[in-house]
């Protein structure tokens, strides 16, 4: 076995990875905005809906024993994976945007003052973006981005500038990038905001899936990610708030499990994590979502990690073949992403050429249109995102079908 | 009769497409289809002409003729979606202003680029038969 | 066929129905808290992230077109289920809970000011309550809530009293009661309030399982249920908004998908639905939605009232031959809920000798506790709830087991 | 030995409990327990006593005795949760504040009332083990 690579082991989990698109064999290139789930997620779900279904944490039943344990399991396999210091600090939602949402309203609402700053980076998923700029234009605050380099890396020096000048309440920075592929100094970045007073935010929806996270190295106060992304399902993520941001937050949804006791005199909420947890969760959604946890665990994300980045430099190099083509994000440390343009031609007509021949891979701004903006680049990139299963072969079969794609645009 | 005009010309693209077995070699056709396009004025790519709800961008402008039917000229940054516009102007262009706005448009369906009409697609295609319609409709109203 | 009941027909639909809790076979019956999901459900989930997950909405490719004619196939199935205008009235969310807090946080905040009063009733779900008291004591508003009569119906008089006292911005009432049964009449409810000059907000959570729904004809601005109550997954549920309503409020989440372009300078939003949905959505719990509702208009949702109403008054009599017991919910119309005491008994006590011999019910206050506070129920009830696949058997056997409960506790 | 105190009255409880093959014997002889508690002061049945997050309600009360061992005292509206307390106090009762905070409490998976450890069970039997161990450590502290 060990001289199988990674995806020889794992592709026949992979049942979508079997089928054919437009009669040729499907080539998913397209992780950065889902990965598709392996048998164990699938049966997961499967087995919790035909087996043990039913509401949580207030039934006495044995179905609902099963389930709770089953979803607050998930919960500790979450705490466990990114090294929080309680599952108290685990709060489920329904994704990166839902979490960073939670945030953006409760502490932020809550904290945030006319005149003051949120500081993000200018490689930021919108989702980084529009919930701060909702609040801040509620609070009289103010958005400020941090340059991005041509490269794609972080322009440290601004930081440190605009730390020093703004004096930040919030820094909100992405993990890893869904659009270049950077891998941001999380734990640099956050020692030198709290040293500047800041609160930190760190969205990990690209990280999840492709590195080992310990929010206790990394030093921030929020960890966010979503588990689509991450071979798990849709409909779910989580929001990690170190306990005593947690606690002095007022909480966001109000409804069931939130709370301790209701009446019209007035209400008190429940304990951690169920302060912001409102209403019926995504049971399934959660307890498949710790079964992917435990998937990744059993290849190891160091493993996909490796495997992950060997892929990025093999299509680096084969992509560099094709003649007017460019790679936006070319940092030294970067997830499974490659974005690229080819001179003259739209990535849209690109992709859709690449559909045809079975290829998946996405088009546009990803969501990261300030991004492409500052990069000049109106009409987005052409992206191309690796999974633990992605083979060599698919990227090299990838590259001879993009050059078909530009001789016919030609 | 306009509609005649439509049905035939829809027939006629039909046709055409059924040489193509190959998904690559109808996008080949649909690329060369987009060279064709009556070229909208500079001047008039303005936001005012631009279709919404693409990835790439469409510019669209509806003329009378002199002889009461519309005239449309189009461009776009993409290639394909230009070859889509290329395909729509060329079944709709020269038709009556009614008969445009009520057009039963089943060509695309039967030449498999029904999958374009969603209007989640990025080409936009349904924003742009949309506002083949629309515009047309005003002109109809206008020749009423 | 004809001749078999609902049950007999689509038992076997059901996987978990096969299975035995505590060596006992499984008689469940806390379907008010959660409905157990047909085969259909399942494997279309299954068959989703099977055979075509993808990201949706923006992607060009052929699996992130298949998944979003599915997700937008859902929505309409949706707003045809309940007599919707349009597509774009039905904003898919995490459930009721959450589609209530859309309307508090985004309709509330924009429109509650000082003195307002928000309306609703004593027998509200903790959802339909305690986001409208974050938003009031947010705003200076009051919530004031309508008298519930001993049997469960609503105080009319009251109701009519309070609309003309308050003059409420805005009327939250429960479609059908989790607790007592109650269906409410709804459309006399919003047609008074209307007439009143209240924003009306009718809480379906409990009604879509169970009835037709035509949201135009009960006359509401907004309408929400969830989808684990009504054969569906976890994690879903809707806001249905008349559109001028939803067209006048500003947005609630931020990120992606809820946009038209992002800067750093300005963002305008998306137009409807899509504004109101950010983020990644639970696109398998949405087309597992979709299927939920095709697999009840399979079988009628007059044929399942009609016999979940037989089903109530069947279990009615045949509870009341237990002595000291009592039924809390008389009302008329009644969904398939049965909530009881008995005498000199805890609640907690008698669920779990039922859960030891194979049944699940529910005890507690079922997140209506200023009902029970209302009604003197200091420990809640049990509830006994149906669903189309529970049999008369199932509730002779459950009076049996309460019986021997009963016994074992004096 | 303390310790052993408990330890042997764990390995009562399980002989005992092992008698009964069906669930339900298993919760008669549980509600039959119940009825032994030794009941807490009707003055102490106060918030400051009660046990949160339970369904039913638990009040518990803990007394260091001359000898310095604990006495606990409770009473609850439901019959099977006071069963379980009950049991606890059966196990725990009489034994030095410091072997309680330290017992390890293995008679329950033994006797397959595990289930009713678990945090969001509503009896909240483990609110309840919680606040025993509390007590006693605080008994314990003072001790020392
Ligand atoms: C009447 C009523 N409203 C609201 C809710 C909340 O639904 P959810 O928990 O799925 O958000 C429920 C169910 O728990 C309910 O029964
Ligand atoms: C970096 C980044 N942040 C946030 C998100 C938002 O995640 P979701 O859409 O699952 O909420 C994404 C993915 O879309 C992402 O790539």
């Amino acid at each position: 076995m060990a001289s199988l690579t990674l995806p020889q082991r794992i592709r026949k989990e992979f049942p979508i990875l079997q089928r054919e698109v437009h009669g040729k064999p499907l080539v998913y290139l397209d992780n950065a905005a889902s990965a598709q789930k392996p048998l164990a997620v699938i049966e997961g779900q499967r087995e919790y809906l035909s087996n043990y279904h039913a509401n949580i944490h207030r039934g006495a039943h044995h179905l609902a024993q099963l389930a709770t344990e089953a979803y607050e399991g998930a919960r500790t396999k979450i705490a466990d994976h990114i090294g929080a210091a309680s599952t108290d600090e685990i709060i489920f939602t329904g994704g990166s945007t839902d979490a960073i949402n939670l945030v953006a309203q409760a502490w932020g609402r809550a904290n945030l003052q006319e005149g003051d700053v949120v500081l993000v980076t200018q490689m930021e998923h919108h989702a980084n973006i529009v919930p701060w700029q909702m609040v801040c234009s509620e609070k009289g605050s103010r958005l400020e981005a941090v340059n991005v380099h041509e490269d794609g890396t972080l322009d440290m020096a601004d930081f440190a500038a605009q730390l020093e000048r703004h004096r930040p309440k919030l820094v909100g920075v992405v993990h890893a990038s869904n659009t270049l592929g950077t891998i941001n100094p999380v734990a640099d970045l956050c020692a030198q905001a709290r040293a500047a007073g800041a609160v930190t935010l760190v969205d990990g929806s690209q990280a999840l899936p492709h590195l080992g996270i310990d929010v206790q190295e990394i030093g921030c106060d929020f960890y966010v990610a979503t588990g689509h992304k991450a071979y798990g399902p849709t409909g779910i993520g989580f929001l990690y708030g170190r306990r005593e941001m947690l606690e002095a937050m007022p909480p966001w949804r109000g409804g069931g499990e939130m709370i301790k006791r209701v009446s019209f005199e007035g209400t008190t909420y429940n304990e951690l994590p169920h302060k912001f947890e409102a209403g019926t969760p995504h049971i399934s959604g959660g307890i498949a979502l710790g079964i992917a946890l435990d998937w990744m665990n059993g290849i190891g994300t160091a493993e996909i990690s490796a495997h992950e980045t060997a892929l990025v430099q093999h299509a680096h190099s084969a992509l560099n073949t094709l003649s007017g083509l460019r790679i936006v994000g070319t940092a030294p440390q970067k997830v499974g992403v490659v974005s690229l343009v080819v001179e003259g031609l739209h990535p849209y007509d690109l992709g859709t050429l690449l559909d045809g021949q079975g290829f998946a891979v996405r088009t546009g701004h990803h969501c990261t249109e300030p991004l492409m903006d500052h990069l000049g680049l109106e009409s987005g990139t052409l992206r191309m995102s690796f999974a633990a299963y992605t083979t060599r072969e698919e990227i090299d079969r990838a590259v001879i079908a993009l050059d078909r794609a530009i001789s016919m645009l030609r | 009769m306009s509609a005649d005009l439509i049905a035939s010309r829809q027939a006629e693209v039909i046709d055409e497409f059924s040489l193509f077995e190959d998904w690559m070699d109808k996008y080949e056709h649909l690329i060369e289809l987009g060279k064709d396009v009556p070229a909208i004025d500079d001047a008039r790519k303005t936001d005012d002409h631009l279709i919404k709800g693409c990835q790439s961008r469409v510019w669209l402008a509806a003329d009378e003729t002199e002889e009461g039917t519309v005239r449309f000229t189009a461009d776009s940054d993409a290639i394909i979606t230009k070859g889509l516009v290329g395909l729509m102007v060329r079944v709709l262009s020269g038709a009556q202003a009614r008969a445009i706005a009520e057009a039963d448009l089943h060509f695309l369906d039967a030449i498999g680029l029904h999958q374009h009409l969603s209007p989640t697609r990025s080409n936009g295609l349904a924003s742009m038969v949309k506002q083949m319609r629309l515009y047309a409709a005003a002109l109809a109203a206008r020749q009423a």
